[in-house]
């Protein structure tokens, strides 16, 4: 019969009519500025660099390798390397990124620099309310600004935060046993050092693939 | 004469007036349509409604709108650069002179119009129902057999323009 | 008269003489219902299409060059942007032709992973899809708004394991990126089960609406062989009668474990398409439901997949999936570098929408959009 | 005490134009029916825009605006203000003309649309004495301004030198004129029963009770059928879904309004909603019974609330309707009216007089219900069959 449809059709429309006002299931929106979803765990936006302790820029992790800099897809982050060394927290002597800035006009939120990081030092932030009237100058976000505490990242993902504090925790043992060791052994040449040092560093991206699996089962 | 009248009558007349002089085209219609409304204007003031609504209805509503129509599809390139008073213009004018001459004076010497005008009859709608419906039957019949008819030819001339543009050329 | 901008053009009859006048119209690439900044140059006769010149290229983002500038790794998150509504499926065809041609291996969990994504995206592309052609339709939005609720809830779970909604980059070769737990797992069992109810008021909603049904059946009919001319692949080949699934030619992944059928259309109009993709969700229900109940423990990655520093041996390959839209590929050289030598998709809406005039002539302007919605194109890919 | 409150507009007129000269009377009370009519529809515009998006939004399950309330407080009365900046903001925009437009015709259009349309409330009976011109032939009043509407299109598509512009005329023209003829053959029915163009007598016509039913049209079998033919045809008229193809946004853009912006935007938007406010007043009076309550002992409710109540309810389906269905198109459209539409209406008035003539007990009801159901099923039949639509069945390959 012709109409018969049609009839349906209106009576599915007036239940999902009705039900937004009864129903979460059907009225599924979050009023925005108001109201925000829960942050979800894994939510990725833009880049921010990891430093430890209290100042950022003795606490960088970054040591300029420019790996993220070489795997940036649309190629929107820029090192330059310091000339002079510091500290990092294995106590060695290392580069530390003179300049580092992201262009987050650019950036599109891949995750290839933290997955390709072997120094856990730049990880995802979850910050999305970033609008600006500044169309380059506020979007490029310079070394300072880019800057945040573990703190903050154990707060973010906590999970992915306990898995790289895990690998620093252990690299850092693996240091100081090193540093230990060349202390019990000072006879030893620093050639043979070097080369332990090296096999380390080469064994950390084995030892944890890169953005570690999160949620644990 | 009051001042209603006197409006709807420059109105009317200067809707007839643009509708013979604009060179376009579309605007010509749109001034009759203009025309055909002043008309309907002046027969409500006569109080006579049904035909002032049938005006409005037949004539804004259709009529208008088919000249419109009609133009649109048919028309072939722009609008004339010429003025429409061409070299003809004069002779034109002649000849509707003429034509008005003798009809006026045919009028007014007929013999049918009564020189007085008798009191205005009440015509309602219900009166115009009845007057088609008992003293006119006939004629209302056979206007209602032709345009049928007519209809019917429409109809079967649109049918035979559709089987011919059939076949849309698929490529396949 | 004829305002001036216009172009009309004299439509001849077989002897020469005109007998009417064409009108030639310009729909896109700033046109409401072009899916993105796609143009069709129409020619009319009042308003029946006899001659449509689809015009694309506005969108195009380089992706082929660009791959083959980049690492292949990097090229990852750019196959997102091809089809951007089904990210999940464009990371596994890049995925699987790189695992062709490094030769790696995924381990099963990681494949049921895949599946499952996979699927999911199918749902939420063909939901939306539909969502859109009864929108092209003039449905004003009421669909298209059910299926994007609908929609959110599978995007949710994308966010929650890849970390973004529509952009995932969730694939790696040799494996997905991150594992995913069992409150997860607990959740998707739940979105499924609630989608065939969901796809139960869609269906009663729209698939015998009787404006539905005089807007789509009988229009823009495909023959078989009009349909493997013009090498379409996805719902519209299928809708058009040919059994042509590269889930079921290829059996990738672990297809061929699950079971499921492939629904055929008969006359390859509209409404078959229309129809394909409901009985498809169907299916891809079964998929999920089968995936998501077998689904094993275990790694997540091959252990000999490296991130830093891939270079797969030389090469060429070529690895195809069936995506929503139709047969995805991927066409790889490696010169052992750190790039790839020539790098080359095959989109499948680009490749769909070729044979866009000949399933629009003779019919209404009214229709041609709901064609061109109809073969589901992103114009993310077709101009790449 | 509910008499003196129907009647208040009515008394109220009379105490305001009882202080003036006799001669004067006429025009200022027609001033002020004006200014009623120019008043009271607007304002139920303004608020049916907001109201449309609202139940649109509930529709698709959104909220539709719901921010907008009175400005410069935190009052947000639902969103119910939202039409206090949308008009600020028609008025404000800039006005653009293209500059091959026919510049004189393009600033007519949307004027001529408007005249016509508010020219068509003068007929109305809002409420109990409240019409404001009675015309003895009222009907043929409203219909005969309505075909004015159809010009003012044609205007606006034709000046505007768009060719999305002139489909949507073309094709808002044709489908306005083939309307107007199961518009106005349903309507004639009413005419044929009551023996009268007269609105005002055919509201009074469907004022009588039996067991407290009021003796409204929609409750005969020929009334029901001629309501329904009106009611699309009036979705038609209007310019709404599904019948919507003039303005069809996803193919022709906005068709005849293509190219107008501002308030000559605001005035097309208005002249539409007044005009579907106006086709639904007629379809009420026509068949809804108008002003009249539809059981006896709630009479003495007062009759413009009743007319207002009815003209919302109607609207909301109007709303319904356009949240719910796709747009046909143009040919489908054209053979729904021609092929369906018009064949009912033509059986609908032989029902109207068989039911006319038939004594009235259940066999007139058995007879014409028969027939309208019978024709109904036949049209409807071949309609869809013609062009064999209907559902079908796949097979699935393994």
């Amino acid at each position: 019969m012709l109409g018969e449809q049609i009839i349906k059709g209106m009576a599915v429309t007036a239940r999902n009519f009705f039900g937004s006002y009864v129903s979460k299931e059907r009225l599924t929106t979050v009023q925005y500025p108001e109201e925000h979803l829960a942050q979800k765990e894994n939510t990725r936006q833009f880049p921010f660099l990891v430093y430890d302790g209290d100042d950022w820029e003795k606490g960088l992790r970054c040591v300029a390798c420019q790996i993220c800099e070489k795997e940036c897809p649309p190629k929107c982050i820029y090192i330059v390397k310091s000339k002079d060394k510091k500290p990092d927290y294995k106590g060695q002597p290392q580069l530390y990124p003179a300049t580092f800035d992201i262009d987050i006009s650019v950036c599109m939120s891949c995750q290839i620099c933290v997955e390709v990081c072997p120094f856990e030092s730049i990880k995802m932030d979850t910050k999305f309310e970033l609008s600006t009237a500044d169309r380059f100058g506020g979007l490029l976000l310079t070394k300072d600004k880019l800057a945040k505490p573990n703190s903050y990242y154990q707060e973010m993902h906590p999970h992915d935060a306990a898995d790289s504090d895990a690998v620093i925790a252990a690299e850092k043992a693996k240091a100081e046993a090193k540093a230990k060791a060349a202390a019990e052994a000072k006879v030893k040449a620093d050639a043979e050092a070097k080369a332990k040092a090296a096999a380390a560093a080469a064994a950390a991206p084995i030892a944890a693939p890169a953005p570690t699996p999160p949620p644990a089962k | 004469m009051s001042p209603f009248f006197v409006i709807t009558g420059i109105v009317t007349l200067l809707g007839a007036a643009f509708a013979m002089s604009l060179r376009n085209l579309v605007h010509c219609a749109l001034a009759m349509a203009v025309a055909f409304s002043g008309i309907a204007a002046l027969y409500l003031q006569l109080d006579a409604q049904f035909v002032g609504f049938a005006e409005i209805l037949v004539y804004v509503g259709a009529i208008a709108i088919l000249i419109v129509f009609a133009i649109l599809l048919t028309r072939s390139g722009e609008a004339p650069e010429k003025s429409v008073l061409t070299s003809g213009w004069m002779a034109g004018i002649a000849v509707s002179a003429m034509v008005f001459t003798i009809l006026g004076w045919a009028v007014l010497n007929s013999s049918a119009i009564p020189k007085e005008t008798p009191p205005a009859p009440v015509a309602t709608v219900k009166n115009v129902g009845d007057a088609l419906m008992t003293k006119f039957v006939l004629p209302l019949e056979i206007i209602g057999l032709v345009l049928t008819a007519a209809m019917i030819g429409a109809v079967i001339i649109a049918l035979k323009e559709e089987t011919n543009n059939e076949n849309p050329g698929r490529k396949s | 008269m004829p305002p001036k901008s216009f172009e009309v053009k004299p439509k001849l009859d077989e002897s020469g003489s005109s007998i009417g006048e064409l009108l030639e119209i310009s729909m896109g690439p700033h046109h409401p219902s072009t899916h993105g900044v796609f143009r069709m140059d129409v020619v009319l006769d009042g308003e029946k299409v006899v001659k449509l010149k689809p015009v694309c290229g506005y969108l195009h983002r380089n992706h082929e060059k660009i791959g083959e500038n980049i690492s292949y790794l990097a090229s990852m998150p750019y196959t997102d942007r091809l089809d951007y509504f089904c990210s999940m499926t464009n990371n596994w065809a890049y995925a699987l032709t790189i695992e062709k041609l490094a030769g790696l291996a995924v381990p099963e969990r990681a494949e049921y992973i895949r599946v499952i994504m996979a699927e999911l995206t199918r749902l939420q592309n063909h939901t939306s899809l539909i969502g859109f052609f009864v929108h092209d339709m003039g449905a004003l939005g009421t669909p298209l708004m059910y299926a994007f609720r609908e929609r959110e809830k599978i995007l949710d779970l994308f966010e929650e394991v890849s970390g973004a909604r529509m952009m995932c980059n969730y694939m790696r070769f040799g494996g997905v990126r991150v594992d995913v737990n069992d409150e997860w797992l607990a959740r998707t069992k739940q979105l499924v089960a609630n989608y065939g109810r969901f796809l139960d008021e869609f269906e009663t909603f729209l698939n015998e609406n009787e404006i539905l049904l005089a807007r789509t059946q009988g229009v823009s009919p495909l023959t078989k062989e009009q349909a493997i001319n013009a090498s379409l692949t996805g719902p519209l080949l299928r809708a058009a009668g040919v059994n042509y699934d590269v889930r079921k030619v290829d059996k990738y992944g672990i297809y061929s474990r699950f079971d499921f059928k492939v629904p055929l259309g008969e006359h390859g109009d509209l409404y078959d398409r229309y129809m394909m993709r409901v009985l498809e969700m169907r299916e891809s229900i079964k998929i999920l439901n089968q995936a998501l109940r077998d689904i094993p423990g275990g790694p997540v990655m091959d252990p000999k997949a490296k991130l830093r520093g891939f270079r797969p041996k030389p090469g060429e390959v070529y690895g195809r999936i069936e995506s929503p839209k139709g047969e995805l590929g991927f066409y790889i050289i490696s010169d052992g570098g750190p790039n790839p030598y020539r790098y080359r998709v095959r989109p499948p809406s680009f490749i769909n929408i070729t044979i866009l005039e000949d399933m629009c002539l003779g019919h209404r302007v009214a229709d041609v959009i709901v064609i061109l919605g109809s073969v589901d194109i992103v114009l993310g890919e077709v101009d790449r | 005490m509910f008499d003196k409150l129907d009647q208040i507009f009515v008394t109220a007129l009379h105490w305001l134009t009882g202080f003036l000269p006799a001669a004067l009377q006429p025009v200022v009370s027609t001033l002020i029916c004006i200014a009623f009519v120019m008043s009271v529809f607007p304002g139920v515009f303004a608020l049916t825009t907001v109201l449309e998006r609202k139940i649109l939004g509930r529709i698709q399950n959104r909220y539709g605006p719901n921010r907008v309330g009175i400005p410069f407080t935190k009052i947000r009365l639902c969103g119910f203000g939202q039409f206090i900046p949308d008009g600020i903001k028609s008025l404000t925009k800039e006005d653009i003309v293209p500059r091959a437009a026919d510049k004189v015709v393009h600033f007519l259009a949307p004027v001529v649309m408007l005249i016509p349309v508010l020219l068509s409330y003068s007929v109305l009976p809002f409420g109990k004495n409240m019409t404001i011109t009675d015309y003895d032939a009222g009907l043929l009043f409203f219909f005969a301004v309505g075909g004015a509407v159809e010009v003012s299109v044609f205007m606006a598509g034709w000046s505007s030198r768009n060719k999305y512009s002139l489909l949507g005329a073309m094709r808002a023209i044709a489908q306005m004129v083939s309307y107007e003829i199961p518009l106005i053959l349903s309507a004639v029915t009413v005419v044929m029963v009551v023996g009268s163009l007269n609105l005002s007598q055919i509201v009074a016509h469907q004022n009588q009770y039996t067991y407290g039913i009021a003796h409204w049209h929609v409750f005969t079998p020929w009334g029901l059928v001629g309501f329904v033919l009106f009611f699309i045809a009036s979705l038609a008229e209007s310019n709404r879904t599904p019948f919507d193809l003039p303005e069809a946004e996803s193919e022709i853009i906005a068709g005849y309004f293509t190219e107008y912006s501002g308030f000559k935007f605001a005035l097309f938007f208005l002249g539409e909603y007044l005009g579907m406010f106006a086709i639904i007043g007629l379809g009420i009076t026509l068949f809804l019974g108008g002003w009249t309550s539809p059981v006896s002992f709630l009479t003495w409710i007062p009759s413009y609330v009743w007319f207002l109540s009815k003209l919302m309810t109607i609207v909301f389906v109007f709303i319904w309707i356009r949240g719910t269905l796709p747009r046909l198109r143009m040919d489908q459209l054209m053979n729904f009216a021609w092929k369906f539409m018009l064949p009912l209406a033509l059986i609908n008035i032989l029902v109207a007089g068989i039911w006319h003539y038939m004594a009235a007990d259940w066999q007139r009801w058995l007879v014409c219900s028969a027939i309208i159901f019978g024709a109904y099923a036949i049209l409807g039949r071949g309609l869809m069959q013609n062009q064999n639509f209907g559902k079908r069945i796949y097979r699935y390959a393994e």
